[in-house]
């Protein structure tokens, strides 16, 4: 064990349609717990699942969009969104979920989570991390 | 007669073998993710509106409210329906393909 | 009007059980009759009785049973897919030297000819899938 | 029942990667039993079902494809294979399994069941169908 | 060096679980450690043991439990995605109230802090979905 | 880093992602039904062609030959390995990101 690792877990599909989102969801809060140094990235279609106002109720399904607020709670405060994914399906920021964490190094200053990066960045990220979970 | 696709066109080729597929004056349902297809601003958007002038597009409602689209969200001409409308839009057409 | 339902994934992975039982209830309340729901691929998985979902989740599976109770359904588990997959009732553990059985409530076991003759006998199939 | 339905087949999925161009097939061939007036037809990565030369034993898969042989003894003789598809994907009719069905009407001459159409021809057919098997 | 091996999609249905298999069996074979194969989503159902495929086809979920054996591979279920779908052991299935269970030899139900274990055991992390 | 893609180019957008998020130099391994992206002739191999020289591009053989094609069919450049390098390419890259 030893050594902190990063973990990035890769969320690339829609939500509902499949349960990816969901399950995806659900592993990174138990991972929470295993102090690593976690970050999240939401990809093509994965935008979808931090769009703001979802409401299953008409579907008889789940609405677990709501638990994507407790990531800041679990110490996980990096949601990398890449920026070309929102473009391509004509979202901004505005339309996200407004996901933030509180910073206790800055007397508990709510933050935002959500950061916007573009391709070249992303990858950058993505070639750093020692684990990457993919659905 | 009546075509349902269920997949986001940003993700796969699903609606995009409808439309090439779907004689002109086809009802289109889209389900499940493919309501994003019905979404304005986005690089589909200029296929959807083409397709909305050729076909009667629907989106079922409750898929668009599940993730967060509403009514104003949506190309003009495409009509969010619910499920009775389905099974009407079933009713109503001869045959039924479905798009996964 | 008569309706054939195809379900062709399992329940939970992809919304097709999902949006086949909301349009069976429709069609249902709207004084159709539905022939019969058949499930094949990993549609049969949706016939299995141990299931727990979470609590504060539909139950994908009772749901099913619960419609076909009240709206006199048919619902048929394709044998070729519930083989392969493990969905089995009493008769399918005994041929295949099983020692248990999941198949859930008002859930039926029988082969594809089951699915030619719905589509023969409905006005309309109607599939959901991935 | 009464009245011959004209039944239609849909295969639009690449085999070995997912299930349903084999399950697929054993739908037509069980479904031929039924006398129904019957076509198949192959859109998108369904074209890749009928290549010519599939040899999946280092996989530990099955080898369905030579159950497509069979359709012409089970009188499933007429398989479209949509023109566009097979073009995008760099294929023409040499690539795929030479598919036959004997004409007993014609002194059982070897007939070709692969018909090339393209999209407008395709779309017309599948508007003509009364029930679509789609997986 | 030390793999971990992630199943997101049962058996048949999609290749994943034969891709995975076919890795896990390669790694083993040049002498690498497989430290634990984590089945996920649709991948729990790798884990019934009713499963009675064609006999000229390969048998998915004995397969696994060969390769455990022959390997001491730990193969683990994720329960939470098991309770979902009806994969259940002698405990699920007291815990839960089912009269009947399904794991394969070899198979076992536990959480997901198992798939998070794994990785940070493991020197790389494999994924095979659909 | 070693990329791996399991999706048939003509049906799902996860290629193309892969290639828009490795870095120039990766490993890049297509498996399942992504070996259909490493066909020559496709109007998608323009983007493999180029992908190819980008990176460094390996096909699932068994995948291949299950499929009816062959080392004749490649693009040049992508090259057939089988299990055995599979578990090499790992090994020897220091994560792996599988595009699904």
């Amino acid at each position: 064990m030893g050594a902190i690792k990063k973990f990035m877990y890769v969320n690339r599909t829609a939500p509902h349609g499949s349960v990816y989102a969901q399950e995806g969801l659900e592993v990174a809060l138990i991972g929470a717990a295993f102090d690593q140094e976690v970050s999240m990235a939401f990809i093509d279609d994965g935008v979808f699942q931090i769009k703001s106002g979802q409401d299953t109720s008409a579907t008889g399904m789940k609405n677990f969009s709501p638990a994507y607020q407790a990531l800041g709670d679990y110490e996980i405060t990096r949601l990398y969104v890449e920026r070309e994914s929102l473009e391509a399906r004509g979202l901004n920021v505005d339309d996200l979920m407004p996901l933030t964490w509180e910073d206790e190094d800055d007397d508990y200053n709510e933050k935002p989570s959500i950061l916007i990066v573009d391709s070249d960045e992303l990858a950058q990220i993505i070639a750093g991390q020692d684990v990457i979970f993919n659905y | 007669m009546l075509h349902t696709v269920n997949k986001s066109p940003f993700e796969k080729n699903s609606i995009r073998t409808c439309l090439r597929l779907a004689r002109s004056g086809s009802d289109i349902l889209l389900i499940q993710d493919a309501v994003y297809a019905a979404k304005s601003g986005s690089e589909f958007a200029v296929d959807m509106i083409e397709a909305a002038r050729q076909h009667n597009v629907y989106v079922l409602e409750p898929d668009l409210i599940a993730r967060g689209l509403s009514q104003s969200c949506l190309i003009e001409g495409i009509e969010p329906v619910g499920y009775d409308a389905f099974v009407e839009l079933a009713v109503k057409n001869d045959s039924v393909q479905s798009w996964l | 009007m008569k309706f054939a339902i195809v379900v062709n994934e399992g329940p939970y992975q992809h919304q097709a059980s999902d949006t086949a039982y909301q349009f069976t209830k429709a069609a249902v309340a709207a004084g159709h009759e539905v022939v019969r729901v058949f499930f094949y691929h990993d549609g049969v998985n949706n016939g299995t009785r141990l299931t727990t979902p979470p609590q504060d989740d539909r139950n994908i599976v009772d749901r099913w049973s619960q419609l076909a109770n009240e709206a006199g359904l048919d619902l048929v588990v394709c044998v070729a897919a519930a083989q392969r997959r493990g969905i089995v009732d009493a008769d399918e553990a005994k041929r295949n030297g099983k020692d248990a059985e999941n198949i859930a409530d008002s859930f039926r076991i029988s082969g594809l000819g089951q699915l030619i003759e719905a589509a023969i006998q409905a006005d309309r199939l109607m599939t959901f899938g991935d």
